[in-house]
C-alpha cells in the first residue's frame, strides 16, 4: 500500500480547528457540569482529539463509525454540530438525539455515527455488523469501530473480531489506549498492552501507533481503510494516546503522577499541529485566530444549548417502538 | 389449505419473505450447510446461496451484536439461535442494544432484526438446556416477543416478524417442529399482538401459549368429559399484549387459569395474574391462578422431569379445585 | 449504636465477614487501589491486601465465572459488579452455571459466592445505565435475590449472604450509598428470607424495597397528613420470600399497593400481585395494584426521567384511587 | 522443563483398558439410546480416547478437571466407575450425579471432575476459577479445562483466557481439536484452525500437538501441567483428535466423507496402544484379554444401571438450594 498525501496547510488548519472546537466544547461543558447544567456521566475526550479529526478525515463521508461513552470528540470530528452536541448534553430537543441519549449516546444517522454505547465493549459487535450489511450489499463502505483498552478484555469484542476475520469482514477496529481504564492502567488490566495484539489470537491484520499527531493518525487510519475496503479483511490498531481529564467527572485521578499528564501534554495534538502549522510558514496569528474561531463556536452552543427547550413528555412514548415496517 | 408441518411453516415464512425482499437474510449456526439443527431452514442454502443463509461460529453475543448492526445498516437479519438457552449469552446484545436503539437514537435508528429459535423444556435434556425464557424478553420495552403453537400462526406471524421494524423475540419449540397443522396456501399475515381463541368455553378460561396451547386443549378435552367448559386463549404475542381479548374473556368467564411452562417467579404467569385481576376485578369469582413448571431446575431423569412441567393433568386438576371454592 | 452511611455498612460487612473467615474475599472492578468506584471498599485493599481485595479487567463474564469455579473449589467470593447493568454480560454465568451447580451435580459441588452492586437509576444515566434487574435474576430457582434499603440491613444482610452457601444476587443502589441509618455495634446476622415492617398501618399495605422503601415511606407521611394510614413493608429478600409477612398483613389491611422501581412487565411485583391476591382474595377489597417504572426506556433528559420513576407523588394518587373504590 | 519419563508396558495396559472402557461403555450407550433406554442429548467421545487417558496420567488426583458436554471418556478416565456413569446416563439414583444430570453433566467431587457443562464455552471461566483458589490457598494444584474448537469462538472462552494469563493462574487450557462443532468444520468457524493460537491474543505459552496416541498426550499435558504448576502461569493447546460418531445421536454426519472417517481411523488410539505394546513385547492374547476385561466392565455398568432405581422425588426439591452455610 502507498504512504496517502501528507494534508497540507490548509488541511491542517482545518483539523486544528475541529481539534480545538472539540477541546473547548468539552471544557464549556465541564463547567456546565459543574453548575449541574449538565448531568449524569460526562467522559471527556480532551487529550485525545488527533485520534477523532485524523480518523475522520481518513474516512469516506459514508463509512460507519461506532465508539463508546466517550464519544463527543468522535461526534464533532464527523461533523455534528457543537450546537447538537452541547444541547444534547443539556437534554435538550434540540440535541442530537433530542435530549434522550445525553453525554453517552451521541448518535447521528445524517454523519453515520452509530453512537455512544455505555456497556464497555458491547458496541464492537455492531460495527462489524454495519461492515456485514456493506459487505452484503456490494458496498464499498467500511466500518471503523472505536474501543478503549479497558475493552479489550470483553468477550462481545473478541468475538467480533473472531467473526470479522472469518468473513473478511471491511471493517477496522481501533483501540483508544489511553493508558487507562478509569482507574485501572493497561498494565494492571492486560498481560499484553499492545491491544492490536488481540488480533494475533484470530489472524488479523495489526499494528500499534503513536496517535498524538493528527498526520501520524490520518496516516494509519488511511492505510487501514484501504486495506479493509479493498476487501482484503478486517485490521486492528492500537492508537496510543492519552486522556487528560479523569474518566468522568466524579474521578480525582489518584492513580496517576501529575507528572505523567504534564509528560504527555508535550505530545499535545493541538500543539504537535500547531507546530506543523508554524513550520509550514502559518503565522502565530492564524493559529490564534484559529482559536478563538473555536471558542467562539463552542461559546455560542452553550447558548443555544442553555436557550432551547427541554424534550417534550410525548419523547418519553414515541421512541420504545417504531412504527410501521 | 396445506398440512404443514411446524418447521415447514416457519421456513415457508422466511422463503417467502426472503423472495418478496432482498435485505433479509438468515444467519445461525448450523442453519446452511447442515440445514439447520432442527431441519427449519432446510433447502434454503441451496435456494439463496451463502450470502444468505449464513452458517455462523458459535458467538451468540458476537453474531446477536452483529445482526443489530446490519439492522441499522439496512439490511433485515433473521438470527436463529439454537436454543434460548444459548441466548443467555448474547443476552447483553439484545437487552442493552436491540431493545434501546430506537430510544437512545430518539428514532434515527431503527434495528429491524428477529431472533428466533425453540424454548423450553424437550426432553432429559438437563437444567441448562430446557429452559422457558420468554419472561427475562418480555420484561423489556423495546422489544416484541410472539411464541407461536401452530403451524398456521408460525406463518403468519413470523412474516409479519420480519417485516416488523423494531427487534422481534420469536419463539419456537423442539417438540412442536414436527406438529401437523393446516396453513391457507395464499400468502397471508397475522398482526402482532391479536391473541387467538383456540376454544371457547363459559366456566374457566385458560390463558397460555407456545406448546402448553396443546397442554390446554387436552385439559379442556378432559374437562369437556366432566361437563366443564374451557376457553383456550392463546396469546400469540407476550409483547405486546392483547388486553382487550384478554379481559374480556376473563370478564365474561370469571375464574382465570394461566398456564406457562417456565419458572413461576416473576414469569409471563404472573403478569398476566397480575393484570387481569387489576382490570377485571370486579368480575372475578375466585382468584386468577396458575399452573407453572414446579419452581426447581430441570433434572434429567424421566420421572423428574415429569414432575417438574406443568401438563392436562395438572391443569385439569387446578381447574376443579378452582370451580370447588 | 453507631450512625453509619450504606457504603460503610456494606463495607463494614465485608470487613467483618473477612477478618472472621480467610477463604472470604472481594474481586470487582476497581475495589482495590481505586478503593471503589462508590466507595464501598475504601480502605480494605490496604488492611487485606491485593491477594483479597483483587481489581479485576472488564471482563464480567470471565470474571463471574471465575468466581463461580472458585466457589466450587471452597473459597468463597464476593464478586462487586460496577452496577447491574452491565451484569447482563454475565447473565450466562449466573443463571446457567451459579444458579443450577447444585442441582446439577446432586449436591456434591456447593458455590456459596455473592454478586453485588448497585441496581436501579441514578440520575441522568440513559437507557443503559437506569435498570432495575432484580426481576430477571429472581426468576430462577437456585439464586438469593437480596435488595436492601438501610444501612442496617444492609450489615445484616450482607453477612448473612457472604455466610450463606447458595449464590446470592445483592443488590444496593447509587442513590442510597450516602444514605445515613443507625446501626448496632455489636454483631449481627438479619436472616435471609425475613421481611421488615418499616411502618405500620392500617388502611392500605405498600410492599416494596430498596429504594423505593424511601419513596414508599415519603407518600406515607403524605397520607398521613390526609389521615390515610399507609403500612411500608420492605421485602428485604425477594428469593425467598417471606411470604408469611406478606400474606399476613395483606389479609389484615384489604388493600395492597406494590412499589416497584423497574420495568412491570413480568417484574417482581407481579409475582407479588399475582401471590398476594391468590393467597388472601376473599380478604382483599380492592385489586392489588403496582406503582412501577412507565414501560419505557429509560431517558436523559432530566424531566423525562422524572416522568419515568414511580415518585412518591405516583404512590399517594395510587392510593387515594384505590381508597376511593 | 525435561520430557516426563516414557510410560512403561504396565502403564501402557492400563491406559488400553481404561481407553478401551471408555469405547465399551459408550457403544453400550449408544445401543441403550437407541432402546430409549437412555434419552436426551448424548454426545459420543469415541475416538477422543487417548486424550482424556493420556491427559489423566499427566494430573495429580487432585488436580481439578472441567469439561462441556462430551464428558462420559474424561469422567472415566479419571476414575468415575462405569456403573456411575452407565447409571446418569439411565437417568438413574445410582448414577454419579443421582440421575439429576445425565450425559451432559458429569460431575464428580471424589474424583475432582466439576462438571459436564451444556453452554459452549461457558465452563472454561471455571477452570480458571479453580486455578485462582489454589493459587488463593498458596497450593501447588492446578486445573485443566477442555473445549472444543467451536467453543473456541465464546466470549467466555477468551476472557477467561485473557483474566488467567494476567494473573498468571496454574492452569492449563486444552482445545480437544477433532475438527467439527457440530456439522461445521473448523475451517469454516475459525480463520486460525490451531486453536492454541488463541493464547498469542492474551501472550499465552501455546503449542499444538497430535493427540492419537496417550504417550504423545501424556508427554505434552505433563510439560503443560509442569509449567502452570511451577507458577510460571498458564498454558494452552490445542489437541488434535476426532470423533467418529456424529455430533450427537441424532447427527447423520453427511458434512464428511466416509473416506476422512476412515483415514483418521488408521490413528485409533486404542490401534496405536496395541502396537506399542506389540513393539515392546507385550502378546496379541494379553492385549485381547483387555480389551475382552472392558467389555465385562462395560457390560455389567448396562446390569447395574437396568436395576437400579429411578431417583426419588424428593431429588427434586433437595438440590435447588443446599442448607447451611
Ligand atoms: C460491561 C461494563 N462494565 C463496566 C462498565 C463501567 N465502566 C465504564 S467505563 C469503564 C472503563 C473503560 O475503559 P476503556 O475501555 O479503557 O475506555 P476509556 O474510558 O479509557 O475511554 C468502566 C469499567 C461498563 N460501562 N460496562
Ligand atoms: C452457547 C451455546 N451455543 C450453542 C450450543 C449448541 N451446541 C452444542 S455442542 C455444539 C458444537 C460444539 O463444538 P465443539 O466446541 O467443537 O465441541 P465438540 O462437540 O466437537 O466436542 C453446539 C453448537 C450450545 N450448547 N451452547
Ligand atoms: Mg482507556
Ligand atoms: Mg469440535
Amino acid at each position: 500500500m502507498e504512504s496517502p498525501p501528507v494534508p497540507g496547510p490548509d488541511t491542517l488548519q482545518r483539523w486544528l480547528l475541529d481539534m480545538a472546537v472539540i477541546r473547548r466544547v468539552e471544557e464549556l461543558a465541564q463547567g456546565a457540569y459543574q453548575q449541574r447544567k449538565i448531568r449524569g456521566f460526562l467522559h471527556l475526550y480532551i487529550g485525545q482529539e488527533a485520534v477523532a479529526v485524523g480518523s475522520h478525515a481518513a474516512l469516506r463521508k459514508d463509512d460507519v463509525v461506532v465508539t463508546a461513552y466517550r464519544d463527543h470528540g468522535i461526534a464533532l470530528a464527523r461533523g455534528v454540530s457543537a450546537r447538537a452536541v452541547m444541547a444534547e448534553l443539556y437534554g435538550r430537543s434540540t440535541g442530537v438525539c433530542k435530549g434522550l441519549g445525553g453525554s453517552m449516546h451521541m448518535a447521528s444517522a445524517e454523519h453515520h455515527i452509530y453512537g455512544g454505547y455505555g456497556i464497555v465493549g458491547g458496541h464492537v459487535p455492531l460495527g462489524a455488523g454495519a461492515a456485514l450489511a456493506f459487505q452484503y450489499r456490494g458496498e464499498s463502505r467500511i466500518s471503523l469501530t472505536f474501543f478503549g483498552d479497558g475493552a479489550s478484555n470483553q468477550g462481545a469484542f473478541f468475538e467480533a473480531l473472531a467473526l470479522a476475520q472469518l468473513w473478511k469482514l471491511p471493517a477496522i477496529f481501533v483501540c483508544e489506549n489511553n493508558r487507562y481504564a478509569m482507574g485501572t492502567s493497561v498494565e494492571r488490566s492486560s498481560y499484553l498492552t499492545d491491544m492490536s495484539r488481540r488480533g494475533d489470537g484470530v489472524g488479523m491484520v495489526r499494528w500499534q501507533f503513536e496517535a498524538y499527531d493528527p498526520v501520524v493518525v490520518y496516516e494509519n487510519i488511511a492505510k487501514a481503510a484501504e486495506h479493509a475496503r479493498s476487501g482484503a479483511g478486517p485490521v486492528i490498531l492500537d492508537a496510543q494516546c492519552y486522556r487528560y481529564r479523569g474518566h468522568s467527572m466524579s474521578d480525582p485521578g489518584k492513580y496517576r503522577s501529575a507528572e505523567e499528564v504534564a509528560e504527555y501534554r508535550k505530545r499535545d495534538p493541538l500543539l504537535l499541529t500547531a507546530d506543523r502549522l508554524l513550520a509550514a510558514g502559518v503565522s502565530q496569528e492564524r493559529i490564534d485566530a484559529i482559536l478563538a474561531e473555536a471558542d467562539a463556536i463552542a461559546t455560542e452552543s452553550v447558548s443555544f444549548a442553555d436557550a432551547s427547550p427541554e424534550p417534550e413528555a410525548r419523547e418519553l412514548y414515541d421512541h420504545t417502538y417504531v412504527e410501521g415496517t | 389449505m396445506s398440512v404443514l408441518q411446524m418447521r415447514e411453516a416457519l421456513r415457508r415464512a422466511m422463503n417467502e419473505e426472503m423472495r418478496r425482499d432482498e435485505r433479509v437474510f438468515l444467519m445461525g449456526e448450523e442453519v446452511a450447510e447442515y440445514n439447520g439443527a432442527y431441519k427449519v431452514s432446510e433447502g434454503m442454502l441451496k435456494e439463496f446461496g451463502a450470502r444468505r443463509v449464513i452458517d455462523t461460529p458459535i458467538a451468540e453475543n458476537g453474531f446477536f451484536g452483529l445482526g443489530v448492526g446490519a439492522a441499522m445498516a439496512g439490511i433485515r437479519p433473521i438470527v436463529e439461535v439454537m436454543t434460548w438457552n444459548f441466548s443467555l449469552v448474547a443476552y447483553d446484545q439484545v437487552i442493552n442494544n436491540a431493545a434501546k436503539i430506537v430510544q437512545m437514537t430518539a428514532g434515527q435508528y431503527r434495528c429491524p432484526i428477529v431472533f428466533r429459535g425453540p424454548t423450553g423444556a424437550a426432553e432429559n435434556l438437563g437444567s441448562q438446556h430446557s429452559q422457558s425464557l420468554e419472561s427475562i424478553y418480555a420484561h423489556f420495552p423495546g422489544l416484541k416477543v410472539v411464541s407461536v403453537s401452530t403451524p398456521r400462526d408460525a406463518v403468519g406471524l413470523l412474516k409479519a416478524s420480519i417485516r416488523d421494524d423494531n427487534p422481534v423475540v420469536f419463539m419456537e419449540s423442539e417438540l412442536m417442529y414436527g406438529l401437523k397443522g393446516e396453513v391457507p396456501d395464499e400468502e397471508f399475515i397475522i398482526p402482532l399482538g391479536v391473541a387467538d381463541l383456540k376454544r371457547a368455553g363459559d366456566d374457566v378460561l385458560l390463558v397460555t401459549w407456545n406448546k402448553s396451547v396443546q397442554t390446554c386443549l387436552a385439559a379442556a378435552e378432559t374437562l369437556a368429559a366432566e361437563g366443564i367448559s374451557a376457553a383456550v386463549l392463546d396469546l400469540r404475542t407476550i409483547r405486546p399484549l392483547d388486553e382487550e381479548a384478554l379481559y374480556q374473556h376473563a370478564a365474561r368467564i370469571g375464574r382465570v387459569v394461566v398456564v406457562q411452562e417456565g419458572f413461576p417467579f416473576a414469569g409471563v404467569g404472573a403478569e398476566i395474574v397480575a393484570r387481569v385481576q387489576e382490570a377485571v376485578f370486579d368480575s372475578l369469582d375466585a382468584p386468577v391462578v396458575r399452573v407453572t413448571n414446579r419452581d426447581v431446575n430441570q433434572p434429567y431423569a424421566t420421572n423428574l422431569e415429569k414432575l417438574v412441567l406443568p401438563g392436562p393433568d395438572r391443569v385439569v386438576e387446578t381447574v376443579r379445585n378452582l370451580l370447588r371454592r
